[in-house]
């Protein structure tokens, strides 16, 4: 009797170490990843486990972070967006152009140019997403479009001049340390992507994009208009290009229009090393915050460690690689956890 | 031991498959003599199509061991399954979408001359084949534009033109008429006397004494019996195959009254040159849409329901015209439509069972665009105990449903959404006779309800049994409509040859 | 006669030094309209030589006269440009010097008019050098590894700090970049954490280098000094955040560009390295 | 009678006509649109209709349009190919170093090189499959990874310089030019999209990579092995990326470890344009080249212009999108002549 209510609490605890595994796995497998690079680091690069390192990290990884957030909507349903980078250029020179307007008070135009820029994102998103689904056409090539545009757009607004001269209470914001680890900024980050989370696991949209993902023109034959749901997907990655460009500003206190050169390819990266499938319909956010962060650490612990600039792009490039090949082993040991 | 091995072309012992969170196949021990007809039978889910892809180098088994002519068989891969003589036409088609028939035909092994493709001799090939099964279309046509039947007859075509020892053939006749099966069983009789071996699996019982010596029932992933299927009738196999005695399926329920008009449709056109369909369902009747492979009974009723844009026509719900320009509107106004193709049509197939149930009415179990867990797993609870789906929990993605569970959750998402008219395509596809019978009922109750209900069927047997009326289609026009006093099989066929015979006297 | 036609080819227009470069020859040019028809172009991405080829190659195609260019490459652009030449166009060579070595092979003799990049960062180090006083700690960023002015600024640099006596602690590249060179200091700073003075190659990184050591709460404290003297570093120089920046007149550069290549057309040939100025910028000359 | 053989006739014309019509849509529909900015050019830019413009502008085309060609297949598969530009950089330095060694006569040099540089290609391309097959991974993450590796490897063999002297026969090679408007490196680029349009049209192989792309699962129950040609495709993808560095080096006879950045996005983008669809199993390699000529050809025309640099990207980054949007219609126009 005693003897097989012992083995119920060992199979209900063999069952909760199961499940606590499953979903950690699902949710962040490729963490696994992340804890190996940390613990490399952290015996090897000189200074990378201390407190201000981390600090420095923190700061480091927001924009990219915000940028990912987005993307991970837009691969979720099966696109891309290429044009982030070059939007989050074109919304850093329009919202430091207007904080440095003298005709308004510092704080109105901190609260025009967070609007200014996050509504040029969305817009310009939105169109993104408006014209891939008037004509059917792959995003690929829409959103390439859009980050010539954009990237014309932003010379043309700043006119080639990198603007500077923030109003104080917003470059003060950009320097606020919470708890004296997390910057600003990447509370800011971390809010998006909790609320990206929040949304996909828990909303009636999010389940819209997960679906359309998964068979969009099952969705359609449901009864639904996918169309809709698309676009706002992408004036999601649109309007986390305006919050990215705020973050931007926040840090570096410049507006740019050669910021963001390459960010999208970075964005993608985070978000598929995170185990976002590109096909659309598998993935999670979280992933995408752990992908960001495994791109950070590895450039940061690799400078720390003194290694050569030529030296750099190898051992990135190798270990983006083995970060995935490692995942691809999560799934075997997922399914092998699941027929036991 | 060497007799045995003579008489047994394929013998399985003791074979296990265990997939994330089921035992698909338990233990089976089977024999298949050689040059019989040998037909492989059991409820939707019973490891049927498990077994055969063991057997196609699809999968692998966990435990147990197949001889084959005598000799060990483990295939790692279709090719090698090829190799050692067994051929396999699968239940769900892989067409080659934007190759041309032809390729799909003879990919295989596509007749070359130094690394190119020689596609005369190919394209002469595949005309060959595609005379033999009955496909009359040309073989440069691009296999994208073949409906599901159309690529069932390719996929048949396909298993000819190689020679094999033995051939499986899992549910091949599920869309097609009665016209292509005779032409199948022909084939089938023709490879008998070559002395190939056919392991065949439907879930259309009566059409397995054409073609079957002996018959093998799986339940549960477990073998039940194997023995010839001489002195067999309908209802023992049905008992084995479902391990209790099943209420008759075949006796006709649909004693609601007919009042008044659920849909009307008049003057649809479908594209700009094809002819006017108008028809009419009343509230508590079930019409079904018969018709040859290709007659356009997919087209109609999906331009019907906005999933294709139609050229015109007016369609009205309980008298009240409505606009319908796309499945929204329709699904709005009272539609639903359970499409032919449920993999690439009906379901998300890497999203869970409750999630599939729940797509068409969110809002039933969300509050301020936020989702209820609690009441989606309540809903969908509920509609997998309703329908009987068959898994191992609601959580559980639909792509390792067997093909009958699948189409039973495409049924739980429109019966989740409370349609007033429900069109059906196909709707027992690949469904057994368990499933059937419940399907039939479900149909009865809508109608009970007052709902109309048109069922597009290439079985006809069936849409007699279950149909108040039916509408016969012949190459996109309605040639007529049966009432159930006046069915007869043979009348129904001659109306749905009308339009082609017309067309070859001309 | 018709008028001549000059084109200007420079690396990328959203370089604030090559801006100024393009605002001055416009302004030139459009006080001289009875002189000469003018248009200038740039690359979207100042690596990437081969759309530099492009534009000599439409150049040639519309018959220009003479074309000022800043090369992106010091040794890829001379074939394009020898060809150029050998097409009868006046080339005039500013910015950066073509590779001798590579004009010798492609048979020209083209005259150089511009900055010494080197001197200008010996410039700049040596104002550092002079403020830390020897033996301080000094970390460099360099501009893209392979561009050539890149180079000579790090040479320049490195000379300052032998004659400075200073300790070169790290040197990394930041890829001209704002964000770049803020992620790379931030890092510097966690690594070493006595650095007292910074040498950043151009002033887009000088940006990103104070507003990281703003963010230690540094500015100030430890030295920064950069190169190109664009706008927004101004203030920050005003202020004290940075020490020095190095100007080298690029509306200049381009206007005497255009100026030699009409007295070319008019027959002179010049030859050497025509100097161009370069010049220190402190918190003294912006008062 | 006779009016029956009329109309007999008058059928087969008609017929011809739309066959005619329908493969010169189906191979290059984006002709339509080359065609339209070719005319606006002509009419508007000064000396772009002219014979010395056009062979710029074939020497303008050639790199990308091998690029382009085999990123064709890989993109046919469904897959993607990010590390041809970086790969490109490798392949020029690698040649020019081998070519300017002074132990080799010219000739031995330039077939040395031209080996390399192909090989190199070919082998880290076949890497690049090898490793997307061999876990299963999405080819895009793949070859970012190498873009990475591949970059770092220039700049190291290249020890970040530019390298020049390639011998003499070489460089006059490049300078060839055929009936007077045809320069070598543009015939070498036109063999080498014809060498691939023959494989793929007439080639066994050719048919599997359309398969392949349509329904890979299909092909594996066909008895046949998707992962061997999927890895042959990218190593075909690297192998051209090899022969663009020949290219390359030949049109401006330096090796640079920065060569080739971003030619990635221009080659995909070529590629899209023409028509090949990124899911796989549609396209042509035909439409790649009008796709790469489209490309150029706008760059090139609005320089003639004279439109400002901020507003090129601008209008580019517009008919890329026009110019697929138009492609869309073609789509629609096919299906109306067929259903007629
Ligand atoms: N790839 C898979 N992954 C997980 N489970 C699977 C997979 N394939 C089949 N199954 C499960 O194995 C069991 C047997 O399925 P199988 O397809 O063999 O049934 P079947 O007898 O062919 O049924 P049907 O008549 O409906 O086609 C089912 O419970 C099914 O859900
Ligand atoms: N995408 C398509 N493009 C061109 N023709 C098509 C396409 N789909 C179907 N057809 C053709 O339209 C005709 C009607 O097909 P439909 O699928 O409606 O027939 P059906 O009566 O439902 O028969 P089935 O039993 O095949 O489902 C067929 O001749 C078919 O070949
Ligand atoms: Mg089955
Ligand atoms: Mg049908």
């Amino acid at each position: 009797m005693s003897a097989s209510i012992e083995k119920q609490t060992e199979a209900k605890e063999a069952r909760f170490w199961d499940k606590l595994i499953r979903i950690s796995m699902k949710e962040a497998g490729v963490a696994i990843a992340l804890i190996l690079i940390l613990a490399f680091f952290s015996a090897t690069a000189p200074y990378f486990a201390t407190p201000e390192n981390f600090l420095k990290i923190f700061v480091q990884i927001a924009i990219n972070t915000v940028l990912a957030a987005g993307m991970t909507f837009v691969i979720l349903v099966g696109g891309i967006d290429l044009s982030v980078g070059s939007l989050l250029a074109l919304c850093t020179v329009i919202g430091a152009t207007i904080m440095i307007n003298p005709a308004f008070s510092p704080w109105q135009a901190i609260v025009l140019a967070c609007l200014a820029s996050m509504g040029t994102g969305a817009a310009l998103g939105a169109v993104n997403g408006w014209i891939c689904e008037k004509w059917k056409l792959p995003s690929f090539i829409v959103t390439l479009g859009m980050l010539n545009v954009a990237s014309g757009l932003a010379r043309v607004v700043s006119d080639n001049s990198t603007i500077t001269g923030l109003p104080q209470p917003f470059v003060d914001f950009g320097n606020l340390i919470f708890w004296g680890i997390f910057p600003s900024i990447f509370m800011i980050a971390i809010v998006v992507v909790l609320i990206g989370w929040f949304v996909l696991r828990y909303t009636v949209f999010g389940r819209f994009v997960f679906a359309i993902g998964t068979n969009e023109e099952a969705v359609r034959l449901s009864g639904h208009q996918p169309k809709r749901y698309k676009i706002a997907v992408f004036t999601i990655s649109g309007l986390t290009a305006g919050i990215a460009a705020m973050v931007y500003l926040l840090r570096l206190n410049v507006g740019s229009p050669v910021a963001g050169i390459g960010y999208e390819l970075n964005a993608i990266a985070a978000v598929i090393i995170g185990g976002t499938s590109l096909s659309g319909g598998k993935g999670s956010i979280i992933g995408t915050l752990v992908g960001a962060c495994i791109l950070q650490v590895l450039s940061t612990g690799l400078q720390l460690l003194g290694a050569d600039d030529n030296i750099k792009p190898i051992v990135i490039g190798a270990v983006i690689v083995l970060a995935v090949i490692l995942d691809s082993y999560r799934g075997r040991l997922m399914r092998i956890l699941e027929t036991r | 031991m060497s007799d045995a091995a003579d008489d047994d072309i394929l013998r399985l012992e003791g074979i296990g498959k265990r997939f994330p969170g089921v035992v698909a196949l338990k233990d089976v021990s089977m024999r298949i003599g050689r040059g019989k007809g040998h037909v492989l039978l059991g409820e939707n889910g019973a490891g049927k199509s498990t077994l055969i892809n063991l057997l196609g180098g699809v999968f692998r088994p966990d435990d147990g061991h197949i001889l084959f002519d005598g000799k060990p068989y483990h295939p790692a891969s279709p090719l090698e399954a090829f190799k050692a003589g067994i051929r396999v036409i699968h239940q769900e088609l892989h067409p080659l979408s934007n190759l041309t028939v032809a390729e799909n035909l003879l990919f295989e092994h596509l007749p070359r001359r130094y690394g190119l493709v020689n596609y005369k001799a190919m394209n002469a090939r595949a005309a060959e084949l595609l005379e033999e099964v009955g496909l009359d279309v040309a073989p440069t046509t691009l296999a994208s534009r073949l409906s599901v039947a159309q690529l069932q007859l390719v996929e048949i075509a396909k298993a000819l033109c190689y020679e094999s020892k033995l051939l499986v053939l899992d549910e091949p006749t599920a869309t097609l008429t009665s016209k292509e099966v005779d032409r199948l069983f022909e084939i089938l009789k023709r490879l008998k006397q070559r002395g190939v071996t056919t392991l065949y699996i439907s879930h259309r019982l009566e059409e397995i004494f054409d073609v079957g010596d002996d018959v093998t029932v799986l339940r549960d992933g477990q073998h039940v019996i194997t023995r010839p299927l001489s002195g067999l009738e309908i209802p023992e196999i049905v008992e084995l195959m479902v391990g209790r005695k099943l209420a008759d399926h075949g006796i006709f329920k649909g004693d609601s009254t007919v009042s008044g008009e659920a849909l009307g449709v008049s003057g649809l056109k479908v594209t700009r040159n094809s002819p006017e369909l108008s028809f009419s369902v009343g509230k508590g009747e079930i019409v079904g849409i018969a018709g040859l492979v290709g007659s356009g009974r997919t087209e109609a009723v999906r331009a019907l329901f906005g999933a294709d844009l139609k050229a015109a026509g007016e369609i009205r719900l309980n008298g009240e015209p409505v606009e319908i320009n796309s499945p929204k509107d329709a699904v709005a106004a009272g539609l639903c439509l359970a499409t032919e193709d449920r993999k690439m049509q009906g379901l998300m197939l890497d999203m869970s069972c409750a999630q599939n149930a729940t797509i068409t009415d969110l809002g039933k179990i969300s509050r301020n665009g936020l989702i209820n867990r609690k009441a989606e797993d309540d809903h969908s609870q509920r509609l997998v105990r309703e329908l009987r789906i068959k898994t191992p929990s609601i959580h559980q993605a639909v792509r390792t449903f067997s093909g009958g569970n699948q189409q039973k959750v495409v049924i739980a998402k429109w019966l989740f959404r409370g349609p007033k008219v429900l069109i059906f395509d196909e709707p027992t596809r690949g469904i057994d006779v368990g499933a059937k019978a419940e399907i039939y009922e479900l149909l009865w109750k809508f109608a009970a309800e007052g709902k109309g209900v048109l069922v597009v069927s290439s079985d006809l047997p069936e849409l007699m049994g279950i149909c108040h009326r039916i509408i016969v289609f012949s190459d996109g026009k309605i040639a007529g409509e049966i009432v159930r006093e006046q069915f007869d099989e043979s009348r129904i066929l001659s109306l749905a040859y009308k339009e082609y015979s017309r067309v070859r006297q001309h | 006669a018709e008028k001549p036609k000059v084109g200007l080819i420079m690396k990328s227009l959203s370089n604030e030094f090559f801006k100024q470069m393009k605002a001055g020859a416009d302004k030139y040019a459009a006080e001289n309209k009875d002189k000469f028809d003018f248009k200038a172009v740039g690359m979207k991405d100042e690596r990437d030589f081969a759309s530099q080829v492009d534009a000599v190659e439409n150049f040639v195609t519309q018959k220009y006269d003479i074309i000022v260019v800043a090369p992106a490459d010091s040794k890829a652009m001379a074939t394009p440009l020898a060809k150029a030449v050998k097409a009868g166009v006046k080339v005039i060579n500013i910015d950066v010097p073509l590779d001798a070595d590579a004009k010798k092979k492609a048979g020209i003799d083209l005259a150089f008019f511009g900055p010494d990049n080197k001197e200008g960062a010996k410039l700049a180090g040596d104002a550092l050098a002079k403020d830390l006083g020897p033996g301080a700690k000094v970390v460099i960023l360099e501009g893209n590894p392979e561009a050539d002015n890149a180079k000579e600024r790090k040479e320049g640099f490195m000379d300052s700090v032998k004659s400075g006596k200073l300790e070169l602690l790290d040197s990394k590249t930041a890829h001209w970049e704002t964000e770049e060179a803020n992620t790379v200091m931030t890092n510097f700073l966690t690594k070493y954490k006595d650095i007292q003075g910074v040498m950043a190659a151009n002033d887009s990184m000088a940006l990103g280098v104070v507003k990281a050591l703003d963010a230690a709460g540094q500015a100030g404290k430890i030295k920064v000094v950069g190169f190109d003297n664009i706008p927004p570093v101004q203030p920050l120089i005003k202020d004290g955040k940075m020490l020095a920046t190095v100007e080298q007149y690029g509306a200049q550069m381009a206007v005497m560009g255009i100026d030699y290549g009409m007295r070319e057309l008019a027959g002179e040939k010049f030859t050497g390295w025509v100097k161009t100025d370069v010049k220190l910028v402190t918190s003294a000359d912006l008062k």
